[in-house]
């Protein structure tokens, strides 16, 4: 790629992002109102993104252009999106806005129903039958080459998703039996919550990193990183943020939410 | 092109072997729509068998749609997408079956920008060095019935659930009492609401981030009916705070619903169900800034959550609230569980909204379904013992195919 | 419960040594001399007299006076002041009066009040409790959630008469609109006090005390508006102390005051009144609290039933208002359904007859069993009336609700939520009292009543009031709290014995506990019980046995953990030691003959009942 | 315990009946001492306040309940109509108005600033008592009742359904032992009360309610049955305002009882006359036993009020009835008093007396099991 030269439109929009990053950590220290200028510049600015992607994205091509080509049927959701907004008009004609929602979550029920049945049940099932003699045959009990692969892993796998099937069976007491398998149940939810726990942690952490990283610029080509200069926009904004909490905080900022909580 | 070079290359000196003959394609009988069945005679002299398939004509151009195979095979079921929700993305398909020798190399196994390339160079060079069949054409048609295993399974199982929860809701209307487990998170949702009215506060709503027709979004907008109902009978307020506009204007259907329900239709300030935005974290900024400056007693959170879900319960921890969640959501749960003070997990989400009300009918689909995962327990045991001995019977029930 | 303000003097209880105790009930006015004996606390004599409350006398002193004259005719000392203005004080003369003169009053229908709160299981409770600790009837509780309309609220508070009203809600700096609804919900209803006459309701208010200004405004008035503390200032935690004692208060001023002769009783008294179940509450604290136990109690009447519990110092009161013997039979049927009382009663009997016996008791309602078949029938319905009234009391005992749960995240799965106080395997004292109980022909029939409807577990010490002196003794306690203890224990309770039980899953047939010890008179006993067995042996109240108890099966616990063996020391009483391996909960057989069998086994393993036959004359042989 | 003994219900032909009528709240007394009165004349009258009805008005317009008062365009007094216009807000530009309105005629009892509510109460509903029986009135409490005495024949029953009815007197069966049926109840028994005999099953008592009979007196029913006719179970026996279509009066229990065969020919000899009957029964606190009330209109019963006398205690030879099983409802005489209590087959102590039933069966019953027959008094 060739090295580029940014605008001063770009450099400004860098300086914005870290300044508003470093608004956002200030949070960490109280909800003030730098953190709430972020907050609400972020809510405007994502609903006037998904407007304009709404209107691009979907209807546009799915009504107006169809409308445009003379596409009679589509008068039918033009009709249906106008009743979702009759309740604005009037109180008495409320009503009319149920028809479109009742319409979306019918067909969605009907779609799903076989849907999710087919993702959610058949398919699931149908691959939690391991073919144990193979897994015998070919890793053994425990193959570590495989991912710990094998009949252990095969006979784990169908009792502790059966245990957990019956962890969730609400129409009956539990004795002694039932609480045995629901303890089990229980044992191998919380253990895959604790990998799903730490899997995810570790992106979290990723996530953090590239803020790091975007505040130090280190995200950038170093040609880019050296026409923003984002460690001293970081230490600009760093400050201009901590002076600005300090003042806010000496008018007396805040003293009501701690007196609340 | 210094592929196609290297295929011509490999091929070039092979002999061909005699094409296959009759080559048919037909729209199966109970068919998806995305199926077709072919067959043919075998040649005999053939080591193997690529079957390539066109969406455009009989000029190609031709992916391979299967194989290698042995080149005994003399029929196959082509599926003409892997999308099952998918309309096929062309009307009518053509085939060619290719007879190969020994020496003929398999497809490339490339990933990316390249492979579309080599696939075609691959295919070129088949075409040129060895015998095929002429094209033939097929059209899939999905027929109204599906005699395959899975789906008479899952049909079978809809019916019998539908029948189990009609018997059951009859028994209940009898006078016969329905068991339901207790559920420490459910019954908090009630004190949290005691709570929150006792406090002055109000209650918060937040029923996930995905689209009404998620099936959780549904089961939330269920239980928040009976929650408002609730909140209504404390005459306390609920916020609902939504992420998708469709989901807001259900939501204050039902909680204006709820309010009705509970005779109280005047207390009802449809203010408090608010479209906070649909970008996931601006809408979490929104909903924490809620959580913050209204300072809810209660928060409740049950639907579909993603990564918003540990910001949420961690700035609700904060702010001392009462905090229940549920999620069917595997990945979020353990930090719901972490910063919440109850959690539903999973399946519990769905049981909510009849153990709530204790409507015969929610109970009583709830004992179905309760049904449904013995019956999927023991198919489990009895179909891995089978897949154990050799046999695929179980593992085909369950599969949904043409 | 701290005393309420009153004119009397204070008592110095080392100067006591002869207190004059009265119970004045709605029917009879019980009176009880307690007296130091050698050095101990012994109630001596006692003695009963029609309460004269209603007309044609109006003086409730009359009845007071009746019956102390009866203890001092018998006790050969006299107590009543010649002029008959009051009791005599001892006054150095240590052959007449009695050194102090306390009561208790539940005439005229006792303390009757309406409570209202924000949240029914919330600050309504908090205020419910309150009421009931103070000894009050809680006519109805008014919340946001009561499932009532307005109007309807409105029209039941016109119907209803209190003595007063105690209104909570909100914590402080909590909700204010639900409280100042509430407050105009009152003002719009308008109530009226029960006896009427020309002063105004009082009504206590003790919720948020931010919106107190409003409520003044509002109620002030209209009513006698009183404001204390709230009784739950922050969700997690209540403070009843202030509410109950300006009810307290409030019944001596206004409530005691306009009932008849009153006045004079309480410039008798040398302590405050006391509302008879407040007075009850008050000895079960001090006997939980001075012994360090854990105890149940019932009183079972003709209308209602009263649950007392002291689990871990946290007392509790409930009354099943219409959970009785006579008045409200037919509503123990109702509730408790015909099948329950049915698989009680150990011989066939025809439904339709059993409704109107039942029916045929609740308009004739002081009736006695005559025959044995009758008193059967009668005790099983105790036995669901008992039950019915322990269910409503272990609902309402339990910890506050709404309070933030620190949960981790073993606690996820956790399928138990907020459980009762009332855990039966800690309890070590049941104490029954009611005619039913107090007054059954064999002392056994009380303790199995008890055994059957409350299953106690592990090992559990049961006991009948004799003569229900526990609310003098209440009131008692409040001026003299060892005395108090000391008659409860001596003279108030008779102890019939030791139940003991194991809990968990059980077969219900094969051995089930074995039992190991040696009773006083030298003789070892090692038995194993079968599975479904009641057993007995003689044990006396003085005579204390340590017993090995050992489960016979696995899941079995009688303390220790599952299938551990447990040696403890227990005592006896007039029934003795009854071990009791019919499971937790108690298993019936279903099929009737087999049930009937089963039952009629258990009352010959404890001698319950006698043959039965002609009635005798007295002197031809009884006792 | 001298006087332990249930005092019986009172069948006398010739008695002093004394009714107080008392409004259920503060009103205005039409009758002065000493004034003769008709059963149906008015004696009292008042006006019950209506139906409240709070509704948050703060709410329905959409504005904080501290700005309600100045949107209310009725204040607090003000007499509304059911949907006129209480409080509307401007709106923008006429758009976007919200109004709300009166969910009943009456008027405007507060409107709070806090929770937004106004609180609607429904005009009065004017409530008159009647004096009930024909007699002269007694006694006046001036603002909330009177006391009518009249002279009379008196049936108390043990148990009874529905409240005060009058009406003419009329046999069903003709023996006081006989079973009343669905098929004796005939329809010229229409606003009549219906004398029957030992038990009424539930088709007769449901055909009479079909035929719009006024009132029934039997011996016995069963005590299921109030469930059957009531739809609910009367467990606590409080009775008076059941909404059955009739006054049900049990004179003996429940079950097949026949009745005392004193009451059948007391009320069959009154046959034709008319009757005030009430089936309030009040078992607790304040006893109320249903009766039957035939006026004797010829006899004066003065205007001085009757004080009853003191209930006798039961002496040798005394009638009896026995109140619990096994004896329950059969009639006998006392034969001995014995002052020493005696042991039951229950094993437990109780005051007894031998009587000697009907039937020359001779047994030894708890004095709390029996009541007395109270015979005729001469009255005042």
């Amino acid at each position: 790629m060739e090295p580029s030269v940014l605008s001063s439109l770009d450099i400004a929009g860098a300086w914005v992002s870290i300044a508003l990053t470093l608004g956002i950590f200030s949070f960490l220290y109280a909800d003030n109102p730098v953190y709430k200028l972020a907050e609400h510049l972020f809510l405007g600015i994502s609903i006037g993104i998904s407007m304009t992607e709404m209107y691009y994205g979907v209807v546009r091509p799915n009504l107006i252009d169809k409308l445009a080509a003379g596409n009679v049927l589509s008068v039918v959701p033009l009709v249906m999106c106008a009743m979702l907004f009759a309740r604005l008009a009037s109180k008495k004609l409320g009503w009319l806005a149920r028809i479109p929602i009742a319409f979306i979550v019918a067909a969605y029920a009907g779609v799903k129903l076989t849907g999710e049945a087919n993702g959610n049940l058949m398919t699931q099932v149908a691959q939690s039958m391991p073919n144990l003699a193979e897994l015998w045959r070919d890793h053994g009990i425990w193959d570590w080459s495989a991912d710990g692969a094998g009949v252990f892993s095969g006979i784990f796998l169908v009792v502790g998703l059966s245990a957990c099937l019956l962890h969730f069976y609400f129409s009956a007491r539990q004795g002694p039996t039932m609480r045995g398998i629901s303890r089990f149940g229980v044992l191998v939810l919380m253990l895959s919550f604790g990998a799903s726990f730490g899997y995810t942690v570790m992106g979290r952490i990723s996530l953090a990193i590239g803020r790091a990283q975007e505040l130090l610029g280190l995200d950038k080509p170093a040609e880019e990183a050296a026409q923003i200069h984002p460690q001293l926009a970081s230490v600009v904004c760093g400050v201009l943020v901590i002076a600005f909490l300090v003042v806010w905080r000496l008018r007396g900022g805040g003293a009501e939410q701690e007196e609340a909580a | 092109m210094n592929l196609l070079i290297l295929f011509a290359a490999l091929l070039a000196p092979v002999l061909a072997a005699t094409p296959a003959t009759g080559l048919s394609v037909e729209t199966p009988a109970y068919s998806d729509g995305l199926t077709l069945s072919l067959s043919w005679t075998a040649p005999d002299d053939a080591h193997s068998l690529i079957l390539l398939r066109s969406d455009q004509g009989e000029a190609g151009p031709w992916h391979v749609a299967a194989g290698p195979w042995p080149g005994t095979k003399a029929e196959h079921q082509d599926k003409v997408t892997t999308d099952p929700t998918k309309t096929p993305p062309a009307a009518h398909y053509w085939y060619r079956l290719v007879s190969l020798d020994e020496d003929t190399a398999p497809p490339p196994e490339a990933d990316g920008d390249d492979a579309a390339a080599a696939e075609q160079a691959y295919v070129a060079a088949l075409l040129a060095g060895q015998p095929a069949t002429a094209a033939v054409q097929g059209t899939p048609v999905a027929s109204w019935l599906s005699a395959s295993p899975g789906y008479l399974l899952l049909l079978a199982l809809i019916v019998s659930v539908g029948g189990l929860m009609l018997w059951f809701t009859d028994r209940a209307r009898k006078g016969h009492e329905m068991f339901i487990r207790r559920m420490p998170g459910i019954d908090a949702i009630e004190e949290g609401i005691g709570r929150a009215t006792e406090m002055g506060k109000p209650v918060l709503y937040v029923p996930g981030i995905d689209e009404l027709q998620d099936i959780q979004t549904i089961a939330s907008m269920l239980i928040l009916g009976q929650i408002s109902r609730k909140v209504a009978e404390y005459q306390s307020d609920i916020v609902v705070s939504c992420c998708i506009p469709i989901v807001r204007e259900v939501a204050d259907e039902v909680v204006g619903s709820g309010y009705m329900l509970a005779g109280y239709p005047d207390a009802y300030n449809p203010k408090n169900v608010r479209f906070i935005s649909s970008e996931q974290f601006a809408f979490t900024a929104g909903t924490n800034g809620i959580i913050l400056r209204e300072k809810p007693a209660t928060h409740i959170f049950l639907g579909r959550f993603f990564a918003e879900s540990l910001i949420l319960a961690e700035t609700g921890y904060v702010n001392r609230s009462v905090q229940i969640a549920g999620t069917a959501e595997a990945t979020q749960l353990p930090f719901f569980v972490a910063a919440c003070d109850y959690t539903l997990i999973g399946e519990e989400l769905f049981a909510v909204s009849a153990y709530l009300s204790k409507d015969p009918r929610l109970v009583s689909s709830l004992k179905a379904s309760d049904y449904v995962k013995v019956f999927v327990v023991v198919m489990l045991v009895v179909g891995t013992i089978a897949a154990s001995f050799g046999s695929s019977f179980f593992i085909e029930l369950f599969t949904i195919s043409g | 419960m701290s005393a309420p303000s009153s004119s009397s003097p204070p008592v110095d209880k080392d100067k006591l040594e002869r207190v004059l105790a009265t119970d004045c009930g709605s029917t009879t006015t019980k009176a009880i001399l307690i007296e130091k004996v050698g050095g101990e606390w012994r109630q001596t004599w006692r003695g009963e007299a029609p309460t004269t409350v209603e007309a044609p006398f109006e003086d409730v002193t009359r009845g007071v006076l009746n019956g102390a004259q009866e203890v001092a005719e018998l006790s050969g000392r006299s107590l009543v002041r010649d002029d008959g203005a009051g009791i005599l004080r001892t006054n150095g003369d240590p052959t007449k009066g009695v050194s102090a003169y306390i009561s208790t009053s539940s005439a005229g229908g006792g303390l009757q009040l309406v409570v209202g709160g924000v949240v029914l299981s919330m600050t309504a409770e908090s205020a419910m409790r309150a009421a009931l600790g103070a000894g009050a009837i809680v006519m109805d509780t008014f919340a946001a959630n009561d499932r009532r309309k307005p109007f309807e609220q409105i029209e039941r508070i016109r119907q209803l008469r209190p003595d007063m009203i105690l209104l909570a809600g909100g914590i402080d700096g909590g909700t204010r609109k639900h409280v100042v609804a509430l407050a105009e919900m009152l003002k719009a209803a308008r109530p009226r006090t029960r006896l009427g006459g020309g002063f105004d309701l009082p009504i206590i208010y003790a919720g948020n005390q931010r919106v107190t200004d409003d409520i003044e405004r509002i109620l002030g008035e209209m009513c006698d508006l009183k404001v204390v503390p709230n009784v739950r200032p922050v969700m997690e935690s209540e403070n009843l102390g202030p509410a109950r004692d300006k009810i307290h208060d409030l019944f001596m001023e206004h409530v005691m005051a306009q009932a008849p002769g009153y006045d004079k009783l309480m410039r008798w008294v040398d302590a405050p009144i006391m509302p008879t179940p407040g007075a009850v509450g008050l000895i079960m604290q001090t006997i939980a609290r001075q012994r360090g136990i854990n105890v149940l109690g019932v009183d079972i009447g003709g209308a209602t039933t009263d649950v007392f519990s002291v689990f871990d110092g946290t007392f509790n009161r409930t009354v099943s208002a219409n959970l009785g013997m006579s008045y409200s039979v037919s509503n123990v049927l109702a509730e408790a359904g015909l099948s329950n009382i049915l698989r009680w009663v150990p011989f066939d009997i025809d439904e339709k007859g059993l409704r109107n016996r039942i029916g045929n008791k609740m308009i004739r309602p002081t009736t006695i069993p005559q025959t044995l078949e009758e008193l059967k029938i009668e005790q099983a319905i105790a036995r669901e009336a008992l039950r019915l009234a322990f269910i409503q009391h272990k609902e309402f005992a339990t910890d506050l609700k709404g309070v933030q749960q620190e949960r981790t995240i073993a606690d996820a799965f956790r399928q138990t939520g907020q459980d009762s106080l009332v855990k039966m395997q800690a309890l070590d004292l049941i104490v029954g009292s009611g005619g039913v109980l107090s007054h059954a022909p064999r002392r056994v029939q009380s303790m199995r009543m008890m055994m059957d409807a409350y299953e106690p577990e592990w090992i559990t010490e049961v006991a009948v009031d004799s003569i229900f002196m526990m609310p003098h003794l209440g009131v008692l306690s409040s001026i003299h709290e060892e005395a108090a203890t000391e008659v409860f224990e001596k003279d108030c309770l008779i102890f019939l014995g030791t139940a003991i039980a194991a809990t968990g899953e059980q077969k219900p047939t094969g051995p089930a506990l074995r039992v190991q010890f040696r009773l006083p008179d030298g003789t070892g006993v090692d038995e194993s019980i079968d599975s479904g067995r009641l057993r007995r042996w003689e044990l006396s109240r003085d005579d204390e046995i340590e017993i090995t108890l050992t489960p016979l099966q696995r899941r079995l616990d009688v303390g220790e953990g599952p299938g551990k063996a447990r040696t403890a020391k227990v005592r006896g009483g007039v029934v003795g030691l009854v071990v009791d391996t019919r499971g937790r909960p108690i298993h019936l057989p279903d099929a009737a003959a087999e049930r009937v069998r089963k039952l009629q086994e258990w009352v010959e393993a404890l001698g319950e009942y006698g043959a039965g036959g002609q009635s005798r004359w007295a002197g031809q042989g009884a006792d | 315990m001298a006087a332990i003994f249930t005092p019986g219900l009172k069948v006398t032909e010739h008695t002093i009946v004394l009714k107080d009528r008392r409004l259920p709240m503060e009103g205005e007394v039409a009758v002065s001492v000493g004034q003769a009165v008709r059963a149906d004349d008015v004696v009292a009258r008042t006006e019950l306040p209506g139906k409240v009805y709070p509704v948050n008005i703060a709410n329905q317009l959409g504005v904080d309940p501290g700005q309600l008062a100045q949107h209310m365009t009725k204040q607090v007094g003000d007499r509304v109509e059911e949907g006129e216009l209480v409080a509307a807000t401007p709106g923008f530009l006429g758009l976007f108005k919200s109004e709300a309105t009166a969910p009943v005629a009456g008027t405007i009892e507060s409107i709070s600033a806090i929770t937004g509510q106004v609180i609607f109460q429904a005009h009065p509903i004017p409530v008159e008592i009647d004096a009930y029986i024909t007699g002269k009135v007694v006694e006046v409490h001036a603002g909330e009742g009177c006391v009518v005495q009249a002279a009379g024949t008196l049936v108390q029953g043990i148990f009874g359904l529905g409240g005060e009815v009058k009406a003419e007197l009329m046999l069903s069966v003709d023996s006081a032992d006989a079973v009343v049926d669905a098929g004796d109840i005939r329809p010229e028994m229409a606003g009549r009360i219906v004398v029957g005999g030992s038990y009424a099953t539930v088709a007769a008592l449901k055909r009479a309610v079909e035929v719009g009979v006024a009132g029934m007196v039997v011996g016995g029913f069963d005590y299921d049955e109030i469930k059957e006719l009531l739809g609910y179970e009367v467990g606590v026996a409080i009775t008076g305002g059941e909404k059955l279509g009739l006054t049900l009066i049990v004179t003996e229990g429940f079950g097949r009882i026949p009745m005392a065969p004193a009451t059948f020919s007391l009320l069959k000899s009154k046959v034709g006359r008319r009757a005030s009957i009430n089936g309030a029964t009040q078992i607790r606190a304040g006893v109320i036993r249903p009766e039957v009330v035939v006026t004797d209109d010829d006899e004066d019963a003065g205007v001085e009020r009757w004080v009853p006398p003191e209930p006798k205690g039961l002496s040798i030879g005394d009638q009896v009835r026995g109140i619990r099983a096994p004896f329950f409802g059969k009639l006998g005489r006392v034969l001995a008093l014995p002052a020493e209590p005696a042991v039951l087959d229950t094993e437990s102590k109780a005051r007894i007396m031998e009587v000697e039933f009907e039937d020359g069966e001779v047994a030894i019953v708890p004095r709390a099991n029996v009541e007395a027959i109270e015979r005729e008094e001469a009255g005042a």
